[in-house]
């Protein structure tokens, strides 16, 4: 039994990722095929035997309620340990209220009832490995109010980063403060948006943040009392990913046909977990052709894939040809249709053009359920 | 129960024909498919019929079938009220521990377990075979003549029927006569080993075999006889889709192969009628920038460098940069080296073919069985 | 395989149960102690065979949710099976336009994708048992395009059928309207929101309310087809409750206590499932007592109890009396306190008065986790 | 696996002094508080303790036992990478069907089963005892003292420290000697039967103690006694909680009276530490206008018209009008006929005492147990 639970929160509601964020929220996007983003942090968390989480979801909840429905997918126990989704349910009326300290604040009597000492807070919009377990360990071992974890770049002005916060650090890794990325600096330290603290302090900066302010974040409080708290930062390494623009979405996803990049993420001691589909095999047909791709199941390839990846139950008809893209689950490529740098959303049938081709800075968008 | 029958699946079988593959796992736990086992099949066929209960028969070496089958969740088989059982020989107040004496024994001697039920039918079922089918439906037709027991049939080519139990029927399907492996078939009508029976019915018939020194304790030998000498209501439900048996090595190797066939008649792609599996935590399949792949039939977690044609590789295998798999089966976690060459063969679990090597042979009569780790240069 | 799957619906948007309501949708009401109201539904359909059912829920679904995550506590093959909630997620502007119609047009492409010829839609606030393969049959004999079920009542000014809709029938059990039940006569044919139909129908319907009336409902563009279509009645018999107004509440639960009328509708052969909660059973101190009552499980008992009907996980200490009243789960009744006509929200604790008294006519009611 | 344990709950006991509770079922499912059986405090003990996968080593009549335990879900060990599997003897390749020889056998005969989970630590537990303990905190004792070995204990008076097998141990709680019923006992610490083993050196000792053809194949007897003298690190880990083996009637009926105590130290309604087990469709229990319920344990689905006294109600029992039911445990679905009077019994499961009867006396010295129907009047 571990001696925290976990918090899954929302991306912030200032991120708004074109196109996709309109059908489901940033967790609930399909990521390197058969994975959706938010199947890394619920892994992490099960991973470091936290068995108890709640997922905050601001809006749009239908299709990540649906995904994570069975804890069982997660190797979480049951009957012991359950994954919870929180809504926001009185904030409705204006987008601006509706923060995450709101949702906690409506939910309190659930956080107060739980049996844990300890919370850990991970995105739901950001793909990396970690163990809680460990931080948590390294959080209490050094006595810091709160740790947060975050990842040393250089490339910081690079888009990725952009919808990022960064930690002001002094030299004993104090945290002096988390503000907005804005490109300015090469060097940063982005914050990963992940916390740990005791559940008694958290349910404090909750009731604290909107006694200062009705549209407070977490992240705004924490930096607000950093003067005030020891905090700290801890640094991470590896894989690191936030989803919060197409374009690193894109690029995140592409990334992975590095396969050694790809295996920095994926290791046989820390599975990431999925629900799974119940696809049969992927069928490849006589003239099929794939190369440097990453292929789900359940698809069936008449035609050429190249340095693409393509989700569950997707049919690439005779002839077309699909290139750095991504296509998503149950979409069709028609016959000899090319398909060049563009995201494919669900359910979306390409059919009546001969091709649709977007650009390496700019990839295209087909949504869901389009027929083109 | 949802529909007031219950199916036992009779998964004892060595599969000797199987050779090493069956060393370490009862035949129904065979792969199959790319990413399946064989007793996949029946289960799933069930969870799809709405049968909620189903009792798995095994016997012979089954640790790894046992703890496969126990997982009722992979067919959605785990709600309230329904499950999968697994059910072994075993000691009994009255009674030492002992084998199961036959198909009919089987039954026999888990009485109190299917009386737990009170089921009003009972499907028996083998766990060795290949194909999807609605037993509602079956049900279904066995109400409606008010049958006793009623067997599902297949028609073969009157040529092979010599190599199957044959039912002999009227114009109304019902069965008149059974013949195991006749010499002069009078009907293509196969036994597919499926019975619908009243359970109440069948419970009598079995304690009377019990008692019976001169029984095989069988179904086809033993109680199929006595209930035709009885006059009872026999019915044929003829099936028509895709069937096999996968008894041989060569047979197991074609059915994979079936698979690469466009319009191959058991399309697991159905989405009304999917064949649940173990799922894998593995990343969908990985192509090179320097793979060919040509016809083949591939599961998650493969990774391809190398050149595959007309084949079919389970999940978690491995072609490496140079190497050519053609007409072959890869099973689960096999890895093929460096330019090694396998051709018509079946790779077994976990085995590698080492760098370079030259496994099988396009004109073959029999599929290569490569069931140990092969050498490559070194 | 059943032949249909099945909806169960939101009640309308003027219902407003008082109190209750506020804090989840009716179909997560506390039932006979240890059921919710929607369990009924979700059972009838389970055990007639139908395992994939679409859940609407118009507001605060986040308890509705969290009670129906798992279509194995209802015995449905959770494989082929799946309950799934739908919520009106681009409607939440304005309550009128939060139509049951609106939100099956928002999930439009799930309906169609759906393998099933018909569909059976069901309330989630209205109590009864039926056999929905035995009222499929008779739909599909009769040749109607839409059976609807009712029950015929004589008290039809009661409170509890005041919300309800009721058909006017003609000789051929055609339905010729449907209306608001305003108490005006005592024998109507009480509509038990219970429908049958061809899924192409009912997607023909939903389309065509919507090019009718942006606020019409299910009910509406039924009543408005009643001389177009050939819209049937379908009698119902035993059981039947619907839960619209606080005081149906109260007397629906009542009723049970009298075991002839449980048994009428929890009969052995058409069980009713529920979400375990893996209490210990209830625990009866010395000196307690308990008469003509239902009692969940987990409690604790110390006191006296009459009348009553009682969730789990309830104390009940010394001295304190509870008496005509329906304590929900987790709540406390306090040392000597005594407890009438009341109804009790969960996890309430009364602590700091004497008594807490209301009224056969007016039963009161203390709001969850209250303390009083 | 979360924590690199497996577990392994030794289930193969006849309970022969459960006598007619036992005829038709092994002793671990055996109704114990009102809705439970013995077996789900283990199972929801590991549970709790974060563990993954258990084994349940069956063997004597467990058609019950074993249709029971494999569902998974009861304790939430149903989740992906999760199960509860049933071990029965089985039949190999090398090898015919036999029954486990000992509790060492038991294991040793599914080292295959365990090194597919490849665990680091293997926990041994019985499956006849009521207690609730957490299994990772007596991991995390036995890596703190770099243990090879470590024995959950029990203190019990010294005078009755001769029923059980007693640790002797050092003032770091290492074990130096095991006396099983030792007549001048040493120290008061009894063996609970709960192991945790380091899974390589455990899996060497057994392969050894297989083809020792004196060894009684017993942990207690053999495989302890062994690590002893090989000078292994064998630890205590005292335990303080309620632990009761329900071994005859008289101590089942005594560990139901248990939970009447307003403080009773096993606290079944503790919300951190649930016991689970299968959920009943029932209604919640109902008492009738009549009713008289004075200190009495009573679960759903009960129907009580009558007195009950210092009684333990199991699920779906019934108490008619005028019928007195004191200082009794009914197991589940028994009924107590109107004007029956009930007293310091144990009536068994679906078990009837009719109108008028009267069984048991307060004043008897043991437990009266009614394990088939008592005619009432006429």
């Amino acid at each position: 039994m571990a001696r925290a639970f976990g918090i899954i929160n929302s991306s912030a509601n200032y991120v708004h990722v074109e196109g996709l964020q309109t059908y489901r929220p940033i967790g609930a996007f399909a990521f390197a095929g058969r994975y959706r983003v938010i199947d890394f942090p619920i892994s992490n968390m099960s991973n470091s035997a936290i068995d108890r989480i709640l997922v905050y979801v601001r809006e749009n909840p239908r299709s990540l309620t649906e995904h994570i429905r069975s804890a069982g997918s997660y190797n979480i126990n049951s009957k012991r340990g359950h994954i919870q989704v929180l809504f926001a349910e009185a904030n409705s009326s204006s987008d601006i209220y509706n923060t995450d300290i709101a949702a906690f604040m409506e939910n309190l009597s659930i956080i107060e009832r739980l049996p844990f000492p300890y919370v850990v807070i991970a995105p739901s919009y950001m793909v990396y490995a970690q163990n809680y377990k460990a931080l948590l360990e390294q959080h209490i071992e050094s006595g810091a109010d709160i740790s947060l974890l975050y990842q040393r770049v250089t490339d910081a002005k690079d888009n990725m980063y952009l919808n990022c916060d960064y930690l002001t650090l002094n030299r004993q890794k104090g945290v002096e403060s988390i503000e907005r990325n804005r490109g300015t600096a090469k060097e940063r330290n982005i914050f990963m948006d992940t916390y740990v603290m005791r559940r008694e302090l958290f349910i404090e900066l909750v009731r604290k943040a909107l006694s200062i302010s009705s549209v407070y974040t977490l992240a705004n409080i924490v930096n607000h009392q950093c003067a005030d708290l020891d905090v700290r930062a801890i640094p991470h390494r590896g894989y690191f990913a936030p989803i919060n623009s197409f374009k690193t979405y894109y690029d995140a996803n592409m990334e992975l046909l590095d396969i050694d990049r790809a295996n920095e993420l994926f290791d046989e001691n820390w599975p990431i977990y999925t629900v799974t589909s119940d696809s049969c095999p992927t069928h490849y047909f006589e003239g099929a052709s794939v190369k440097n791709s990453m292929v789900s199941n359940g698809c069936i390839v008449k035609g050429t894939i190249e340095n693409s990846i393509i989700g569950r139950g997707v049919r690439i008809e005779e002839g077309a040809v699909v290139r750095n893209s991504i296509i998503q689950a149950h979409s069709v490529i028609g016959k000899g249709i090319h398909v060049d740098y563009e995201v494919i959303d669900k359910w979306a049938e390409i059919k009546h053009v001969d091709e649709i081709i977007g650009t390496p800075e700019k990839p295209g968008y087909v949504k869901r359920e389009d027929i083109i | 129960m949802q529909n007031d029958m219950m199916a036992m699946i009779l998964a004892g079988g060595r599969g000797s024909r199987l050779k090493a593959l069956t060393n370490k796992m009862a035949k129904p736990a065979v792969h199959f498919g790319g990413k399946y086992r064989i007793i996949d099949f029946p289960l799933s066929n069930c969870a799809n019929s709405g049968i909620d209960v189903v009792g798995v028969l095994t016997q012979y070496e089954s640790v790894l079938l046992n703890s496969y089958a126990a997982q009722g969740r992979l067919w959605g088989l785990d709600s309230k009220g329904s499950g999968v059982y697994i059910l072994p020989p075993r000691e009994k107040a009255d009674a030492n521990l002992d084998i199961y004496r036959g198909t009919a024994d089987a039954i026999s001697q888990n009485i109190d377990f299917i009386d737990s039920y009170e089921p009003e039918y009972l499907l028996i079922l083998s766990g060795d075979h290949i194909y999807k089918m609605d037993y509602a439906k079956m049900l279904a037709y066995h109400k409606e003549h008010k049958a006793d027991c009623t067997i599902a049939v297949i028609p073969v080519p009157i040529s092979e029927a010599s190599r199957f139990g044959i039912m002999n029927t009227d114009e109304e399907k019902r069965i008149v006569e059974f013949e195991e492996k006749p010499a002069q078939p009078k009907s293509n009508l196969a036994s597919m080993g499926i019975y619908i029976f009243n359970w109440k019915l069948l419970r009598r018939m079995l304690i009377a075999d019990m008692k019976d020194a001169d029984s095989s304790h069988d179904f086809g030998k033993d109680i199929i006889p006595t209930l035709l000498a009885d006059n009872r209501r026999l019915f044929a439900y003829e099936f028509t889709g895709y069937w096999k048996d996968v008894g041989t090595i060569d047979s197991l190797w074609e059915a994979n192969m079936d698979l690469l066939d466009e319009k191959n008649a058991l399309n697991l792609s159905d989405p009304t009628w999917r064949i649940y599996t173990q799922d894998v935590n593995a990343l969908p399949q990985y192509t090179s920038p320097d793979a060919e792949v040509d016809r083949a039939y591939i599961s998650e977690g493969c990774i391809v460098r190398g050149k595959v044609k007309n084949s079919v590789l389970f999940t978690n295998t491995t072609v490496e940069e140079g190497a050519s798999v053609i007409d072959t089966v890869l099973m689960p976690g096999s890895t093929v080296k460096s330019g090694a060459v396998v051709t018509r063969s079946l790779v077994a679990e976990d085995v590698t073919v080492g760098a370079g090597a030259t496994v099988g042979s396009k004109d073959s009569e029999n599929i290569e069985l490569v069931a140990k780790n092969v050498k490559g240069e070194e």
